[in-house]
């Protein structure tokens, strides 16, 4: 079906005060994880906009994980109570489209939780892996546009790589 | 307000740090700085193997000179360690300090993969993110805030005294609040304090009058803090004054209502003697109290139960009417710039432990109750004894209880090695018993600790390396008849081992206190997962939390001995003073702001700020945002369905390329 | 002549990986996590008469010392009352690492000759294999014959005893469908089925 | 009520009193034992001493039977037998390698087993599904007077303490305090009697039996009741050894089960009483009713 050395790639978002400061203490306390995991830190989970997912999915992540903090913890008293209602909306949405339910994810972990980040990394690169590429734009290239229209990023072309993903960071180089 | 530079001539700067070993073991760094070089507007990309030394600060510095960077990025740990090492040593090379961005390749990376390839591959693509990222940052101004110069302190345990009295006696204001009638904590309890064997009550007595004659410090006990709102410099906090029944400014502690109160006796346990003594409805907790202010148990005493008492306490007190009965909880506000969290901890209970037989064998008693007696002020006048009254010719000591037990608790509680031999010391001292401690493994790294095991040993304590198994009072051989037998393998020995004694001491270990969860949400800190509040980095900010102007101090941070609790107390004090001498703190510019062309005035982000940092200007009917009670979580941001909410340092561009960097493939 | 034994252990007697694979049979990982308390041995009612206490066994296990923990009676003693196992602060299974290791000791057939109790697993296990059911004084006669047959002279009373309360059975209880279990504890152990193994074949 | 019913080895051999008195009791309180069919030993320790997986397939046979059936209840007298089958329901639960292996043996007769069955022993049907009220209205003669030890030995409790407390537990306690019985605080209800060590190693084995009966005599016990056919054989079977070694300890030690079928006042030849080495004396007239 896909490529024998296919890896899922996932972005992650973070918040400052649980989520990101757990991974660094997974760090800290050397657990080893599965590498497939990039994180992008915010404030908080409340800061994540479904256009993020949104256009991660679209740059060819396979997954989406969002960690915040414990619901009753927020930093911000209730911003991951935000989080959670938009993505439960956002969910729906992707449904609609026909995206898996395990690809976009919403883990709380607490700041000395380091080991439940590696839990939940591990736990969600094997429920990615029978699933094989997202490959969203061979599945659907008019969904292409309606999310990222045409948002001119980095004076590089649109948000959504092009079609060669292999060839791109050459690309991004010239 | 906002200039985005993108087309301008954008030079930045990358560096990736080696950190020694700890990431080039992992990640090839050179690797990674080959390809960050090829990236356009990357002017320069160097590997180095300390980034934070100096030098390595430097190479920023000349980078910027030299070569006219703007931007700066840095490969090496965690941000939330040093991205404002680093955003200085941009500031200081002549750059906006935000012209930086920094890319977490430590904590996220080499530390937690093994793969070199994999750990290189995302090392590069984490680091393209973040060029790509620093290409939209733009200059900010860090915002100043004054701090309010007093402190409030919660407990006053030794921790709470010692860092209550050092912001004192530097002129800080300080309110210190502790939930029981008194002050003085666990340590008020102790009889001497090892390795010293210095009386307990003479080193912490003149602390808590000391604190009770410094004007600096508003002593409030009884008292719990109720909510606490606000932020670093800033904290506006709610006391709860429970009442004590009597007015703390018209009591003078001379106890004459104690002496008529209608109980002849003292009928309830006792807490500062942990049970072991009675006291009364009337009562003050114990002689050296702080403030020297009796109390009335609403739950014991008769006028407040019924109604019906003949108020012999009043009839007592007649010249000075301080018995109230009508006493209300009160509830006060305060203004405090910085918070000590100084909440201690509680005993383990040895009931949890079925195979001790506490609460079975009357002569099974826990480390604290044997403190109690041996204390010349305590129950018995500091006589060692038996329930019936006898003196033990035999006692063992059974270490870790509690402790180092995945069923329990599974930390090392630190003192209770020390503390056993302190009290085997003293009960040798006392009674001239015969003394067995059990132990896991003698724990004595403290100054002056493994001088008093040896001083222990040359006692003549017997020391059993073994995890006792049981303690049970049916004997075996004659000699145990009417004792209390303990098996355990003496593993040294590599036999096993029945001993008949008469008293057993269990060296109940530390646990956080029942309500440390509760506690943690009040001050927006955060627990260990053992319960501990957790500390902002175990060796770097020891004291701080990850709320700024909240810092902790002794065992509600983790076990420890006196001394520590000290030099945390003292710590925490000088961090608050650090930052109240300043005057102000600076905030990250991460603030959320309006671009108004855009809003709709739709009004959705109004009941999204929890710091009602929104309003709708009345006039133009457009959002506004108080960039002072803006606290930049960015939830308004992330909602607003004309995207004209924008936030400072957290872009949608710089976010959306940072997303788009790191789905390159390396 | 006095013996003077010499008690130095030598590199070359541990068989390096030992512990690693008693500690990854399933139930056995906790090995690892062991500090030597001896809560075990406290509570074991049999440690008293093994010449290596239970502690002693799990250090030995760790330490790769195989012969030495296969051959010793330790492991035989364990009753399985699991009281080392509730015990243990460390939540280590030490009665299902017994197991693992008598199951190893059986296996390559290293465990103490003539030694009463693993002769009693072995006879029980056949009779088990062939009956489906234990007829336990049938059993107990067997461990005699092999064991110490001088025994049934000491307990010839209580054989009595059994016969007067109506308790000595002589009839062998079995089960029905013998070949049944049989072919099922007979099973292979690996995936394939036996058909693709004649093929192969 | 309806129970599969696993009566192990023992309940056909050495106590077969324990089956003797089980089911008349349980008839009289409604609960319907069904026997399961073709059942096989559970294997017991020595099984789990030679070969883990055959082990596991041993029991999972009856596990299986068991859930064919469809009452996933299956109630099972014998100590070892109890653990044996909630282990390997353990086993089949936490490992799926083992899951896997056992199934394919399973299936190699055919069979199959989901998980279903639920092992329980005959004191949690009577304290938990029964229930104390029910029992007290079937006695007709209390046990007034009567000192009992109760012992339970170790493998109800340990490791898998799914209805009582693995350090003290009462449900005998509470049942035979329910029979009018005087229960005697014995604190070594859950030592180990020896187990099979009395048979093989005596030396060792008939230690521990005797600190057994000599404590619950120290304590006042007229009589130890235990729950274990393996137990009860060790308690019972060598007084004539224990009497040389160290001296007379007489105390008869019968199941919980004959107590019970005293109190509802079932004849004492029917309750297997007649099949201890130490009988027990018999229970004081009753007073007339009033």
């Amino acid at each position: 079906m896909h490529d024998a050395n296919w890896e899922p790639r996932i972005v992650a978002f973070f918040c400052n005060w649980c989520t990101y400061t757990a991974a660094d203490l997974a760090g800290v306390s050397r657990l080893k994880y599965a590498p497939n995991v990039r994180i992008v830190r915010l404030m908080c989970s409340g800061r994540v906009d479904p256009q993020f997912i949104l256009a991660a999915l679209a740059g060819d992540a396979d997954g989406v994980l969002i960690g915040g903090c414990h619901i009753g913890d927020c930093h911000y008293v209730e911003g991951n109570l935000k989080t959670l209602r938009r993505f439960q909306l956002l969910k729906r949405m992707l449904a609609e489209f026909g995206i898996e339910d395990q690809r976009v994810r919403l883990e709380w972990i607490s700041a000395s939780e380091g080991d439940k980040v590696r839990s939940v990394i591990n736990d969600m690169v094997e429920k990615l892996r029978p699933l094989g590429p997202l490959a969203l734009r061979q599945r659907s290239k008019a969904w292409d546009k309606e999310v990222a229209p045409g948002r001119n990023v980095s004076g590089e072309g649109a948000l959504v790589a092009p079609g060669d993903a292999k060839s791109e960071p050459e690309a991004a180089h010239v | 307000m906002k200039t985005n530079i993108v087309n301008g001539d954008i030079r930045i700067g990358f560096y990736i740090c080696h950190c020694g070993h700890n990431i080039a073991g992992v990640v090839d760094c050179v690797a990674v700085a080959r390809d960050i070089e090829r990236m356009p507007g990357v002017v320069v990309s160097r590997d180095y193997k300390y980034m934070c030394s100096d030098p390595g600060q430097e190479l920023i510095r000349e980078d910027i000179r030299e070569l006219g960077l703007n931007r700066v990025v840095v490969a090496s740990c965690s941000p939330l360690l040093h991205e404002q090492t680093f955003r200085n040593a941009v500031e200081s090379g002549g750059l906006n300090r935000y012209f930086f961005q920094m890319v977490n390749i430590r904590e996220h990376d080499s530390w937690v993969h093994t793969d070199r390839a994999e750990a290189t591959k995302k090392a590069i693509e984490l680091a393209r993110a973040a060029v790509k990222r620093v290409r939209f940052h733009s200059a900010l101004e860090t915002v100043r805030v004054p701090i309010h110069p007093d402190v409030l302190v919660v407990g006053g345990g030794i921790a709470g005294i010692h860092a209550a009295l050092t912001l004192a006696n530097a002129g800080k204001k300080v309110f210190l609040v502790e939930r029981d009638p008194s002050i003085g904590g666990h340590m008020a309890k102790f009889d001497k304090t090892f390795p010293t064997l210095d009386c307990a009550a003479c080193i912490l007595t003149p602390k808590m009058s000391a604190v009770r004659a410094n004007k600096n410090i508003k002593l409030w006990t009884y008292s719990e803090v109720a909510k606490v709102e606000g932020y670093v410099g800033n904290y506006t906090v709610t006391v709860r004054r429970k009442p004590r029944y009597v007015n703390e400014d018209l009591c003078v502690g001379c106890q004459e209502c104690i002496e008529a109160c209608v109980f002849k006796e003292g009928k309830y346990p006792d807490e500062f003697n942990v049970g072991l003594s009675k006291r009364k409805p009337i009562y003050i907790p114990f002689p050296q109290a702080v403030p020297q202010v009796v109390v009335i148990d609403p739950e014991r005493c008769l006028q407040l139960k019924s109604g019906r008492c003949k108020k012999t306490c009043i009839e007592a007190c007649a010249d000075r009417h301080a018995i109230d009965f009508t006493q209300k909880e009160e509830l006060v506000e305060i203004k405090v710039g910085n918070i000590i969290v100084a909440t201690g901890f509680k005993l383990f209970d040895a009931k949890r432990i079925p195979q001790y037989g506490y609460g079975l064998y009357p002569n099974v008693v826990t480390s604290i109750e044997l403190e109690r007696l041996v204390t010349s002020s305590g129950p018995t006048g500091g006589e060692v004894v038996m329930r019936d009254g006898r003196t033990p010719q035999s006692v063992a000591f059974i270490l870790c209880v509690g402790s180092r037990d995945f069923r329990t608790n599974r930390w090392c509680s630190r003192t209770c090695c020390m503390h056993s031999m302190k009290l085997a010391q003293l009960v040798r001292e006392h009674t001239g018993a015969d003394v067995t401690a059990f132990y896991l493994d003698i724990r004595a790294p403290g100054k002056g600790c493994e001088e008093f095991y040896d001083k222990s040993l040359k006692d003549g304590i017997q020391f059993v390396r073994g995890r006792v198994a049981e303690v049970t009072d049916w004997a075996l051989t004659p000699e145990e008849e009417g004792k209390l037998v303990i098996r355990a393998e003496d593993t040294l020995a590599g036999v096993v081992r029945r001993i008949p004694v008469d008293m057993i001491v269990l060296a109940v270990g530390m646990e956080p206190q029942a309500d440390a969860q509760a506690v943690r949400r009040l001050f927006n800190m955060s627990c260990g997962t053992e319960g501990w509040f957790l500390e902002k980095h175990p060796k770097l900010a020891p004291v701080s939390t990850f709320t700024d102007g909240v810092f902790i101090a002794g065992c509600c941070q983790g076990p420890k001995d006196i001394p520590d609790s000290i030099a945390q107390a003292g710590a925490a004090a000088a961090e608050a003073m650090a930052l109240i001498d300043r005057g102000y703190i600076e905030q990250e510019p991460n603030t959320a702001y309006v671009a108004e062309e855009d809003c709709s005035g739709c009004k959705s982000c109004l009941p999204l700020c929890p710091y009602t940092a929104i309003s709708l200007d009345g006039a133009t009917q457009k959002a506004r945002i108080n960039a002072t009670l803006c606290k930049g979580c960015g939830t308004c941001v992330a909602a607003c369905p004309s995207g004209s909410i924008h936030q400072h340092l957290f872009e949608d561009d710089e976010i959306f390329s940072e997303i788009e960097g790191v789905l390159t493939h390396a | 002549m006095i013996q003077v034994p010499r008690t130095v252990k030598y590199e070359a007697e541990r068989v390096k990986g030992f512990g690693r694979e008693i500690m990854s049979t399933p139930g056995c990982e906790q090995l690892v996590r062991c500090i030597q308390c001896g809560t075990c041995s406290g509570t074991c009612p049999l440690s008293v008469y093994m010449e290596h206490s239970p502690r002693q066994i799990m250090a030995l296990v760790r330490a790769d010392f195989k012969d030495e923990v296969l051959r010793s009676r330790s492991i035989w003693l364990c009753a399985s009352c699991y009281a080392c196992t509730v015990e243990c602060p460390r939540e280590i299974r030490i009665t299902d690492i017994m197991y693992a290791l008598k199951q190893r000791a059986i296996l390559e057939e290293i465990y103490p000759k003539r030694f009463p109790i693993p002769i009693l697993a072995k006879e029980f296990f056949k009779m088990v294999h062939s009956k489906g059911r234990i007829t336990e004084t049938l059993l107990v006669m067997r461990l005699f014959l092999k064991a110490n047959w001088r025994a049934v002279l000491s307990s010839w009373r209580q054989g009595i005893g059994l016969i007067r309360t109506g308790r000595f059975v002589l009839r062998h209880e079995r089960i029905e469908h013998r070949e049944q279990l049989a072919r099922m504890l007979d099973s292979d152990l690996h995936d394939a089925p036996p058909t693709t193994r004649k093929e192969a074949a | 009520m309806k129970y599969a019913y696993f009566p192990g080895c023992s309940l056909k051999g050495l106590g077969r009193a324990y089956e003797e008195s089980l089911l008349p009791v349980m008839e009289r309180l409604g609960v319907e034992l069904v026997e399961l069919d073709d059942w096989n030993c559970c294997g017991a320790t020595a099984y789990m001493s030679v070969d883990e997986r055959k082990a596991c397939i041993l029991a999972a046979r009856n596990l299986a039977i068991a859930e064919k059936t469809g009452t996933y209840d299956l109630v099972t007298p014998c100590s070892a037998c109890y653990l044996v089958l909630n282990k390997t329901k353990h086993y089949l639960a936490d490992s799926p390698e083992i899951n896997a292996s056992v199934q394919r043996a399973l299936g190699a007769a055919g069979l199959r087993y989901g998980g279903n069955t639920l092992v329980r022993h005959p004191l949690d049907i009577l304290v938990n599904d029964v229930g104390l009220d029910v029992i007290r209205e079937k006695v007709v003669r209390p046990l007034k007077g009567l000192k009992v030890a109760p012992y339970y030995g170790c493998q109800v409790v340990r490791p898998y303490a799914t209805f009582d407390d693995a350090w003290n537990p009462t449900t005998m306690d509470r049942l035979l305090t329910t029979l009018g019985a005087e229960v005697v605080p014995y604190p070594l209800k859950t030592k180990c009697c020896g187990g099979s060590l009395t048979g093989t190693l005596p030396e060792t084995g008939l230690r521990l039996t005797y600190i057994l009966l000599k404590e619950a005599v120290r304590r006042g016990a007229d009589v130890i009741a235990t729950i274990c056919p393996l137990c009860q054989f060790n308690l019972d079977a060598y007084h004539d050894q224990l009497t040389r070694q160290w001296g007379p300890v007489p105390i008869p030690t019968v199941y919980f089960t004959q107590l019970m079928g005293l109190a509802f006042g079932l004849p004492e030849s029917q309750l297997g009483l007649n099949r201890n080495f130490v009988r027990m004396k018999p229970l004081p007239a009753l007073p007339a009713k009033a």
